[in-house]
C-alpha cells in the first residue's frame, strides 16, 4: 500500500493524474517519487510535493491501494482514467477526481471539487462529504455523460449533477443543486433530501427520485400517476408515495421524475389532473 | 400603510445609460460614481420603508452590506425588486458563487433594504479602503 | 542561403520528371540551375522521394465559419493538443485545429500551399487575420460570390461586363483569389429559410436561376482572365439523386469552353455524386460522373473524400447544413451574411457501419480511380467536412493499394460493401499520379505558376519523403507509404528547412496570395455605389475592403482583365 | 479643422461605423451620428482622470517612473509568477489581444476576457446546442418579428434598434418607426383622457397600471415589423415595444421552456408560467411560428439570473426548434465593443474563446476551473495583468479581494478602482481614438478602428506596451536559462 502525504499547504493548482493505481502498479517508491506532476506553471516530481511511503503487505488487493492523507483541495485529476485498484483519501480533494474512470474504487472522507466522476464509464466513487458542481457530467460541449458505474455521496452536491447521464447510478444522501439530471438519457439518480429547481430539465429518459422537497416542477413536465414505491437499484426500493412526472416535453422525453408526495404538498394541485 | 423598517427584496444589477455615459468619461469621474452608488426602488417600496427619495439606505445580502442612495424608479411597478447599476457598490453585495461556470450571480439575489439616513454613501476611495484595506507590500 | 538536395528520386510531373534520380538546387527561396556545391547546405536524399511541396485546392482552415466550428467544439480538441516549444506556438488539433497548429500539421505532411475556399466578403478581414496566423504555408482564399446581390442583379439584367467589373472590385477588395459559388441562389433563398431544388428554379425575389448565375459567373471569370476557374459547390449537395445536378452543372457551361481548357472546378465532388431516390436506396453516381469527365476537358474536380472519424462539417450551404442537423440531431450553427452568403456547421461522425457513410467513402475513391486523367481530379477531404486534412496519407494508401481498400472494405457496412464499385476497380495509382493529385495538378488548376513543380524559377517549396520507389511496392506495403506521407523527412519552404526529424525546426510565415485584377474601367465608389452600400450592408464602404496590413506577407498577383 | 468620416465607435458591441468626427487642433470637438454613449466617449475620454505617466507602488504610494522601469517591473512580476492571470481584453484591439495571448503562453498564465462575467454562459450553451444566427444586416432586411429578452438596448446599445432592427429600413421589411410615433401620439391622448376622467370622477390616486397582466394587444397581429420585449422590469426599451412581457425574476428558464412546448402544440399542466398566463404565451408562440423571419436578442438578464447558462440553452433551443416552421435567428447582445473580437482571436489561436489556461504549456479550457473569477475565489493566482478593464469595480468583492493581494499590473488610459490598488500602472492610449486596430461587431463582422488623434505625449498603445513586456519577459527567461 502506498501512502501519500502532501509536504505543504498547496497554493497553486496541482495537476496529479499520475496518482492512479494503474500507474503506481509495479513501480518502486523511488519511481513513484519521480513521476511528473505540475504545480502552477512549473513541472515537478511527485516526491517534491508528496511524502511517499510504502507499507508492505501481502494482501494483493491492499497492495494496489493508494491512501492520501491531508488537504488536497488544490490537487486535480486524481485517479483520472483509472481502470483498477483503489484510492482512499482522508481530506478534501480538488476537481476532476476519477474523471473518465473505467474501474476500481475511490473513497473520499472529505469534500470534493467539481467534475468528480466526469464521463465515468465504470467503477465506484464514494464520497463522505459534499461535492461541488457537475458530478458525473461531461466536458464542455460533449454529450458523453456518465455511462456506468456508481457514485455515492453522503453530503450535498452542487448544480447539474448527472448531466447527460447515459447509464449507471448516482445516490445522494444530502441535497442536490439545480438542474439535477439535465439532459439525462438513462440511468438513475436518487436524492434523499431536497433538490434545487429544474430537476430533470430536458431529460429524455432515465429516472430521478427526490425524497425531499422540490420547489417547483418545470411546466414542461406532466403528471402521470402516484406511485407507492420506486426501485433505486437491484435490491433497493424506496417507499413513497411519489408523484410521478413524465418529461421533458420539449425534448419529447420519457424521463421519470419521482417526487415525494409527503414533502411536496405544494404540488397537490396536480392531483386534479389525475 | 404599515411601515416596515426592513424590506425583503430581490436585487438586480445591470446597465443604465447614465452609468454607460459616466463610464466613458472615466471610472473616477463624478458622473460615473454618482450613477452607480444609487438604488432604484418601486415608489410603493419607498413608502413601505417610510422614506423619501434620495434618502440613504443600507442594502444587505448574505455577502455584505453597502450604503447607497435610494431613487424612485421610473419604471414601476416592480414591487420588491430593487436595481443597482453595475459598479463597485453593487459588487460588495452580489453573490460571488459561480456554480462551476465562471460567472458570479449578478441578478436575482435575495436582499434586505433598510433606511440608513445617518450613514454616508462612501466615496470610491473610502469604499476601497473599507473593502480591501490599504494596499501595502 | 543555398541548398542542394542530392540524389533523391524526383517526381516533378509538370516538368515531365518521373522518379529520376537527380539533384535539386535552391537559392534565395527559388529553384535554380545550380549552386556553389561547397558553400551550399546539403541534404542527402539518397533513397528518398523528392516532390514539390503539397498543394491543397480546397480546405477550410480560416475565417468565421471555421472559427465558429472551433468555438463550438471544445470536446473536439481538448484531448489533442500541441505544447509550446522553443520555436512553435501551442495549440489544439483534431478536426478544426487552431491556426498555428494547422500550419505546423500541414508542414509535417510536406504541404506548402493551401487554399481556403469559403470567404464571406463582409468578413474577409477575419479570414485574412487567421490566414496571417497560419504559419508554414502560402495561402489564398476564395470569396463567396454566387449569391451576392450585385451579381444576382447584374446577371438578371444581362449586364455581364458591369458584373465583371464589380466582381473584380470585390476580389481585389477582399484580397481573394477565385470566384466561389456555393449552392447558387440557394443561399439567398435560405435567407427566408428556403432553398432551390434545381438549376432552373427561380430564386425568390430576384427573378434569376442557378443556371444563369453559374453561366454568368463563368463568363465573368473568363472576362477577368482569372488564373483559376469558377470554383463550384453544386446545388442539391448532400441529397440523394444529386449526381444529376452535378452533371447538369458541368453541362450547363459546356458551350462556353474553348481550347480544351477547364472552365469549372466542381469541388468535393463526392458529396454531389449520390444516386438513388432516398437515403435507403442511396448508391454511387461516381461512374456516371467519371464517364462524363473522361469525355470532357472543361472540368476539374476534387474528391471530398470521407474518412471514418468524428469531424466537423462546415459549408456556406446553410440549407444543406440544416438538413444535416435534422439528420444527426447534433448541435447546429447557422450564420447568414447579409447580401452575400450563409454558413452552417454541424459536428458529424462518419461510421463504418452506417450504410450511407460507407457509400460516401466508396464514392470518393471511385471518383478518383475511375477518372482516368489525374490532372482532372485532386485529393481532398474538403477538410474538415469529409475528415481532417491529417488523414490525406490514408487516402494516398487507398489510392495506391487495392489491398488497402480491401482491408477497409472488409470492415464497412455489408450492404454498402456489396454495392461498392471498388472491388471491381483494379487501378492502383503510381507515385507520379499521386504527385499530380496532391500538388502538380492542383497547382496547375489554380494557375499558380511557381507552385507544384521543381523547374528553374519555381518557389523552393519541397517535400522529401522517406520512400524508395525502387524498393517499395506501395500496393503491398501501403502502411509504409501512409507513414511516410504522414511525416515528411524534410519539408522545405521558401528554400529553408522548416520540418525535419519529426519536428518543426523553423517557424516561418507564409505569404497570402491575392489577385490584383486590373480592369479598364474599374467599378467606382460613386455616390450611387455608396447609397447601395448603405442600403445593402450595415457597414460603411470605407470600412469594407481588406487593407494590405491585414496580410502578414502580402503577395499580389496582377491580372489583366479583358474588360 | 478636419472631418473624419466612417469612424467606428469603440463603445458597445453594435460597433456603429458611421460616426463623423470633427477634429480641431488635435482635439475632437464634434460628434455626428453617435448616441449619448458615443458622444460621451469621443468628447470626454480625455478627462482629468487620464493617466499620463507609468506608476509603480513604492512604500504604499504609487509614484511616477520611466517606461523602462515600469515595463521591467511588469515583466519581472509575470516572468516570476507561478500562476499569473491576464484579464480584460474586451475593450482593446484584436492586434493587442493577439499579443496578450502570446504573452500568456510565454509566462504560463491564465488568460481570460470579460465575457466570463457577461456572455460566458451563452458561449457554454452554444457549445452544447449550437446557435442559428446571422449578421445584423440580414435582420435589417428581413426580420418581421424582433424580440429582445433580458436586454435593454435603449440604454446599453442605444442605436441597435434604429440601425439594425425594428426601426431600420431593409430590402424586404420597412421601419416600424412611423407606427411607433402614431402609437406614442395615441398614448399621450389616452393618458390625457384618463387623467381628465380621474380628475372629474375619482379625484383619488390612479389605479395601478396593469403591466404584469398585460394582455397581447390586437396590433400584434398587424402586418410589418413587430417588437416584443421580455424582461423582469419595464425598461426604457419596453416602452417602445408592441408588446412587453414581464417575467418574474429568476423564472426566465420556465418561460423559455414553456415557449418550446407551446410551439410544438404541447399541452401544459399549469395556467401561468413565470407570472404570465399561458393563453398570452400561446398567442406569442403563434406569432413566432407565423413570422417570416424572427430574431431573438438576449442580454445579461438571461445570462446572469438564476439558471444562467441554461437560460441561454433554452433560448438557443427554442430558436433552433422554430426553424422547423420558419426562419428564426438568435444573437447575444454583446456589451464591450470588442468582446466578440476577444472571443474570436482567443479561439483561432487556442481553440477556445475565453478562460484559457496555459500553465501546462498548451491551452486548456474549462470555465469554472480556468476562469478568472474562480481562480480568484480559490485564491490560486500570484500575479495579475489587467488590461482595459476594471475588475475591482466589476467583480464580486470576494474575487476582487484576492486580486488586490496579487502583484497587480494595470494597463489602462484612465485611473480606475483597480489601478488605484495596483503595483504597476501603465498608461495607454485609447483604442479607436488614439490608436488603430480591428474590432468585431456582436455579429462577428470585423471593422477597422481608426486612429483619429494623437495620444498625449509619451503615451503608448496597448499593442506597444504588450510588445515591450513580452520582449522583456523573453529577455528575463533567456537570462535565467543561461544562469542555470
Amino acid at each position: 500500500m502506498i501512502t501519500l502525504t502532501p509536504k505543504k499547504e498547496f497554493r497553486f493548482p496541482v495537476i496529479a493524474e499520475c496518482i492512479n493505481p494503474d500507474i503506481f502498479h509495479d513501480k518502486t517508491t523511488k519511481e513513484i517519487e519521480e513521476l511528473k506532476i505540475w504545480e502552477g506553471n512549473k513541472q515537478k516530481m511527485l516526491g517534491e510535493l508528496f511524502k511517499v511511503e510504502e507499507n508492505r503487505t501481502e494482501n494483493p488487493q491492499e497492495r494496489e491501494a493508494i491512501t492520501i492523507n491531508g488537504n488536497l483541495n488544490k490537487v486535480r485529476r486524481i485517479g483520472a482514467g483509472m481502470k483498477s485498484g483503489e484510492i482512499i483519501i482522508h481530506g478534501d480533494v480538488g476537481m476532476h477526481l476519477g474523471e473518465e474512470m473505467k474501474g476500481g474504487k475511490i473513497t473520499v472522507h472529505g469534500n470534493v471539487g467539481s467534475w468528480a466522476g466526469s464521463m465515468m464509464k465504470s467503477g465506484t466513487i464514494e464520497i463522505h462529504g459534499n461535492v461541488s458542481d457537475y458530478l458525473g457530467a461531461p466536458y464542455r460541449g460533449s454529450i458523453e455523460g456518465m455511462r456506468g458505474g456508481k457514485i455515492v455521496v453522503y453530503g450535498n452536491v452542487g448544480n447539474e449533477a448527472g448531466a447527460y447521464m447515459k447509464n449507471g447510478l448516482i445516490k445522494i444522501y444530502g441535497n442536490a443543486g439545480q438542474f439535477l439530471g439535465l439532459r439525462m438519457r438513462d440511468g438513475t439518480i436518487f436524492v434523499e433530501k431536497d433538490s434545487g429547481g429544474r430537476a430533470g430539465a430536458c431529460m429524455k429518459g432515465g429516472k430521478i427520485v427526490v425524497g425531499g422537497f422540490l420547489e417547483s416542477v418545470l411546466p414542461t413536465f406532466t403528471i402521470d400517476s402516484i406511485k407507492e414505491k420506486v426501485k433505486i437499484e437491484e435490491g433497493e426500493t424506496i417507499a413513497g408515495p411519489f408523484y410521478l412526472f413524465i418529461g421533458d416535453l420539449v425534448e419529447n422525453g420519457e424521463g421519470k421524475l419521482y417526487l415525494s408526495k409527503e414533502k411536496n404538498p405544494h404540488l397537490n394541485h396536480y392531483e386534479r389532473l389525475l | 400603510m404599515e411601515k416596515n423598517q426592513k424590506l425583503r427584496v430581490t436585487l438586480l444589477t445591470g446597465r443604465t445609460i447614465e452609468q454607460g455615459v459616466g463610464k466613458e468619461r472615466g471610472k473616477s469621474s463624478k458622473e460615473y460614481l454618482e450613477s452607480v452608488s444609487v438604488c432604484y426602488m418601486d415608489p410603493e417600496d419607498l413608502k413601505r420603508l417610510g422614506i423619501k427619495e434620495k434618502t440613504n439606505i443600507m442594502v444587505s445580502t448574505d455577502y455584505g452590506s453597502v450604503v447607497v442612495k435610494a431613487l424612485k424608479s421610473l419604471r414601476a411597478p416592480h414591487p420588491s425588486v430593487i436595481f443597482i447599476p453595475y459598479g463597485p457598490w453593487a459588487n460588495v453585495i452580489v453573490n460571488p458563487e459561480t456554480h462551476g461556470i465562471g460567472m458570479p450571480s449578478f441578478k436575482g439575489i435575495p436582499a434586505e433594504v433598510e433606511p440608513a439616513p445617518d450613514k454616508p454613501v462612501l466615496s470610491l476611495e473610502e469604499l476601497l479602503v473599507e473593502q480591501f484595506g490599504k494596499k501595502s507590500k | 542561403m543555398e541548398l542542394l538536395i542530392r540524389n533523391g528520386f524526383v517526381y516533378d510531373p509538370i516538368n515531365g520528371v518521373d522518379g529520376e534520380k537527380m539533384d535539386i538546387a535552391v537559392k534565395d527561396g527559388k529553384i535554380v540551375e545550380k549552386v556553389n556545391e561547397r558553400k551550399a547546405r546539403k541534404i542527402d536524399a539518397f533513397g528518398m522521394m523528392v516532390m514539390p511541396g503539397g498543394v491543397d485546392i480546397h480546405c477550410h482552415i480560416a475565417g468565421s465559419e471555421v472559427n465558429s466550428g472551433r468555438l463550438l467544439r471544445p470536446e473536439d480538441h481538448f484531448r489533442d493538443f500541441e505544447r509550446k516549444t522553443a520555436v512553435t506556438r501551442s495549440g489544439v488539433g483534431y478536426s478544426i485545429p487552431s491556426t498555428f497548429t494547422t500550419g505546423y500539421r500541414y508542414s509535417r505532411m510536406g504541404y506548402t500551399t493551401i487554399m481556403n475556399p469559403s470567404m464571406p466578403p463582409l468578413e474577409a478581414k477575419h479570414t485574412h487575420e487567421e490566414l496571417s496566423d497560419t504559419p508554414m504555408v502560402d495561402k489564398a482564399s476564395y470569396p463567396l460570390l454566387g449569391d451576392w446581390w450585385f451579381v444576382l442583379e447584374y446577371l438578371k439584367d444581362g449586364k455581364i461586363e458591369e458584373c465583371a467589373r464589380h466582381v473584380a472590385w470585390i476580389i481585389t477588395s477582399t484580397k481573394g483569389y477565385a470566384i466561389k459559388i456555393v449552392n447558387a441562389g440557394g443561399l439567398e433563398a435560405w435567407g427566408f429559410g428556403g432553398n432551390v431544388q434545381s438549376l432552373d428554379d427561380q430564386i425568390p425575389c430576384f427573378c434569376i436561376t442557378p443556371r444563369e448565375i453559374i453561366r454568368g459567373l463563368c463568363k465573368v471569370n473568363r472576362l477577368l482572365n482569372l488564373p483559376h476557374t469558377i470554383h463550384v459547390h453544386t446545388n442539391n449537395l448532400g441529397k440523394p439523386g444529386n449526381y444529376i445536378t452535378a452533371l447538369e452543372t458541368m453541362k450547363c457551361i459546356e458551350d462556353l469552353a474553348t481550347e480544351n481548357k477547364p472552365i469549372i472546378h466542381i469541388t468535393h465532388c463526392q458529396f454531389s455524386a449520390f444516386k438513388g431516390g432516398d437515403w435507403r436506396t442511396l448508391e454511387s453516381g461516381a461512374e456516371e460522373i467519371a464517364n462524363y469527365v473522361n469525355a470532357h476537358s472543361h472540368v476539374t474536380l476534387d474528391m471530398g473524400q470521407v474518412i471514418f472519424t468524428d469531424t466537423t462539417t462546415m459549408t456556406a450551404d446553410g440549407p444543406f447544413q440544416y438538413t444535416l442537423y435534422e439528420l444527426s440531431g447534433n448541435k447546429w450553427v447557422n450564420h447568414d451574411v447579409e447580401t452575400e452568403t450563409s454558413a452552417g456547421i454541424v459536428p458529424f461522425h462518419y461510421l463504418r457501419k452506417s450504410y450511407v457513410h460507407a457509400i460516401q467513402w466508396s464514392i470518393g475513391l471511385e471518383l478518383a480511380l475511375l477518372i482516368k486523367d489525374p490532372w482532372k481530379i485532386f485529393l481532398t477531404t474538403d477538410h474538415p467536412n469529409g475528415g481532417p486534412f491529417t488523414s490525406y496519407p490514408r487516402i494516398i494508401a487507398w489510392l495506391m493499394s487495392r489491398k488497402a481498400r480491401e482491408a477497409t472494405l472488409k470492415k464497412i457496412n455489408p450492404r454498402a460493401r456489396s454495392r461498392s464499385l471498388l472491388p471491381s476497380i483494379n487501378r492502383e495509382l503510381s507515385f507520379k499520379e499521386i504527385a499530380i493529385m496532391t500538388r502538380a495538378g492542383q497547382a496547375k488548376a489554380l494557375g499558380l505558376k511557381g507552385k507544384g513543380h521543381l523547374g528553374i524559377g519555381a518557389d523552393a517549396d519541397i517535400a522529401i519523403y522517406n520512400l524508395n520507389p525502387e524498393t517499395i511496392d506501395p500496393s503491398k506495403k501501403y502502411r509504409i507509404v501512409r507513414k511516410a506521407f504522414k511525416r515528411a523527412a524534410y519539408t522545405i519552404k521558401n528554400g529553408k528547412i522548416v520540418f525535419k526529424n519529426g519536428e518543426i525546426v523553423k517557424h516561418l510565415d507564409g505569404a497570402t496570395m491575392w489577385l490584383d485584377v486590373k480592369v479598364s474601367e474599374p467599378a467606382k465608389i460613386s455616390e450611387d455605389m455608396r447609397r447601395r452600400f448603405r442600403e445593402y450592408w450595415t457597414v460603411e464602404c470605407e470600412n469594407y475592403p481588406v487593407t494590405e496590413n491585414y496580410l502578414e506577407i502580402s503577395q499580389p498577383i496582377n491580372v489583366e482583365a479583358k474588360v | 479643422m478636419t472631418v473624419v468620416k466612417a469612424v467606428t465607435c469603440p463603445v458597445c458591441g453594435s460597433l456603429c461605423d458611421d460616426i463623423e468626427l470633427t477634429v480641431e487642433d488635435g482635439r475632437i470637438v464634434k460628434v455626428k451620428n453617435g448616441c449619448a454613449l458615443c458622444e460621451s466617449k469621443f468628447l470626454g475620454y480625455n478627462s482629468e482622470h487620464r493617466l499620463l505617466k507609468p506608476l509603480i507602488r513604492k512604500k504604499e504610494e504609487l509614484v511616477k517612473v520611466s517606461w523602462k522601469e515600469a515595463v521591467g517591473r511588469a515583466a519581472e512580476i509575470l516572468a516570476e509568477a507561478n500562476y499569473p492571470i491576464l484579464y480584460g481584453w474586451s475593450s482593446t484591439s484584436c492586434e493587442a489581444i493577439s499579443l496578450g495571448l502570446e504573452l500568456a503562453e510565454e509566462v504560463g498564465g491564465v488568460i481570460d476576457n470579460t465575457s466570463v462575467v457577461c456572455h460566458g454562459p451563452s458561449i457554454l450553451s452554444i457549445q452544447e446546442v449550437g446557435i442559428p444566427s446571422c449578421t445584423l444586416g440580414q435582420i435589417r432586411h428581413r426580420a418581421d418579428l424582433v424580440v429582445y429578452w433580458g436586454s435593454n438596448p435603449w440604454s446599453a446599445h442605444p442605436r441597435h434598434i434604429e440601425r439594425y432592427t425594428a426601426f431600420s429600413e431593409g430590402r424586404f421589411e420597412r421601419s416600424a418607426w412611423k407606427g411607433y410615433l402614431n402609437k406614442i401620439k395615441a398614448s399621450i391622448v389616452r393618458k390625457k383622457i384618463e387623467s381628465a376622467i380621474r380628475r372629474v370622477f375619482f379625484k383619488g390616486k390612479p389605479s395601478a397600471p396593469s403591466n404584469i397582466r398585460n394582455e397581447p394587444p390586437s396590433t400584434l397581429q398587424k402586418e410589418g415589423r413587430k417588437l416584443i420585449i421580455i424582461d423582469v422590469r419595464k425598461t426604457r426599451s419596453a416602452e417602445i415595444a408592441d408588446y412587453f412581457i414581464q417575467v418574474e425574476p429568476n423564472k426566465d428558464y420556465e418561460l423559455l421552456q414553456a415557449f418550446r412546448a407551446l410551439i410544438r402544440d404541447q399541452e401544459i399542466d399549469v395556467d401561468t408560467v413565470a407570472g404570465v398566463p399561458v393563453e398570452y404565451l400561446e398567442e406569442v408562440a403563434d406569432l413566432m411560428i407565423r413570422c417570416d423571419f424572427g430574431v431573438l436578442f438576449f442580454g445579461l438578464g438571461l445570462t446572469m439570473s438564476s439558471g444562467k447558462l441554461r437560460n441561454i440553452d433554452a433560448a438557443l433551443s427554442l430558436v433552433r426548434d422554430l426553424n422547423m416552421w420558419t426562419k428564426f435567428v438568435i444573437m447575444p447582445m454583446r456589451g464591450h465593443f470588442n468582446v466578440t473580437g476577444a472571443n474570436t482571436v482567443f479561439t483561432w489561436q487556442t481553440g477556445y474563446p475565453y478562460a484559457v489556461d496555459f500553465s501546462l504549456g498548451y491551452p486548456q479550457y474549462n470555465p469554472g476551473e480556468t476562469s478568472v473569477v474562480d481562480v480568484l475565489l480559490r485564491k490560486e493566482s500570484d500575479a495579475a495583468l489587467i488590461i482595459a478593464s476594471d475588475p475591482v469595480a466589476n467583480f464580486p468583492k470576494a474575487a476582487a479581494e484576492h486580486l488586490v493581494k496579487n502583484l497587480l499590473i494595470v494597463i489602462d488610459p484612465h485611473m480606475n478602482a483597480t489601478a488605484q490598488l495596483a503595483d504597476v500602472v501603465l498608461p495607454s492610449s485609447f483604442v479607436g481614438i488614439e490608436a488603430g486596430g480591428t474590432a468585431y461587431r456582436m455579429d462577428h463582422v470585423p471593422l477597422p478602428l481608426k486612429k483619429v488623434v494623437d495620444p498625449p505625449r509619451g503615451i503608448l498603445s496597448d499593442e506597444e506596451i504588450l510588445r515591450r513586456i513580452l520582449a522583456e519577459v523573453r529577455k528575463i527567461k533567456k537570462r535565467r536559462a543561461e544562469e542555470s
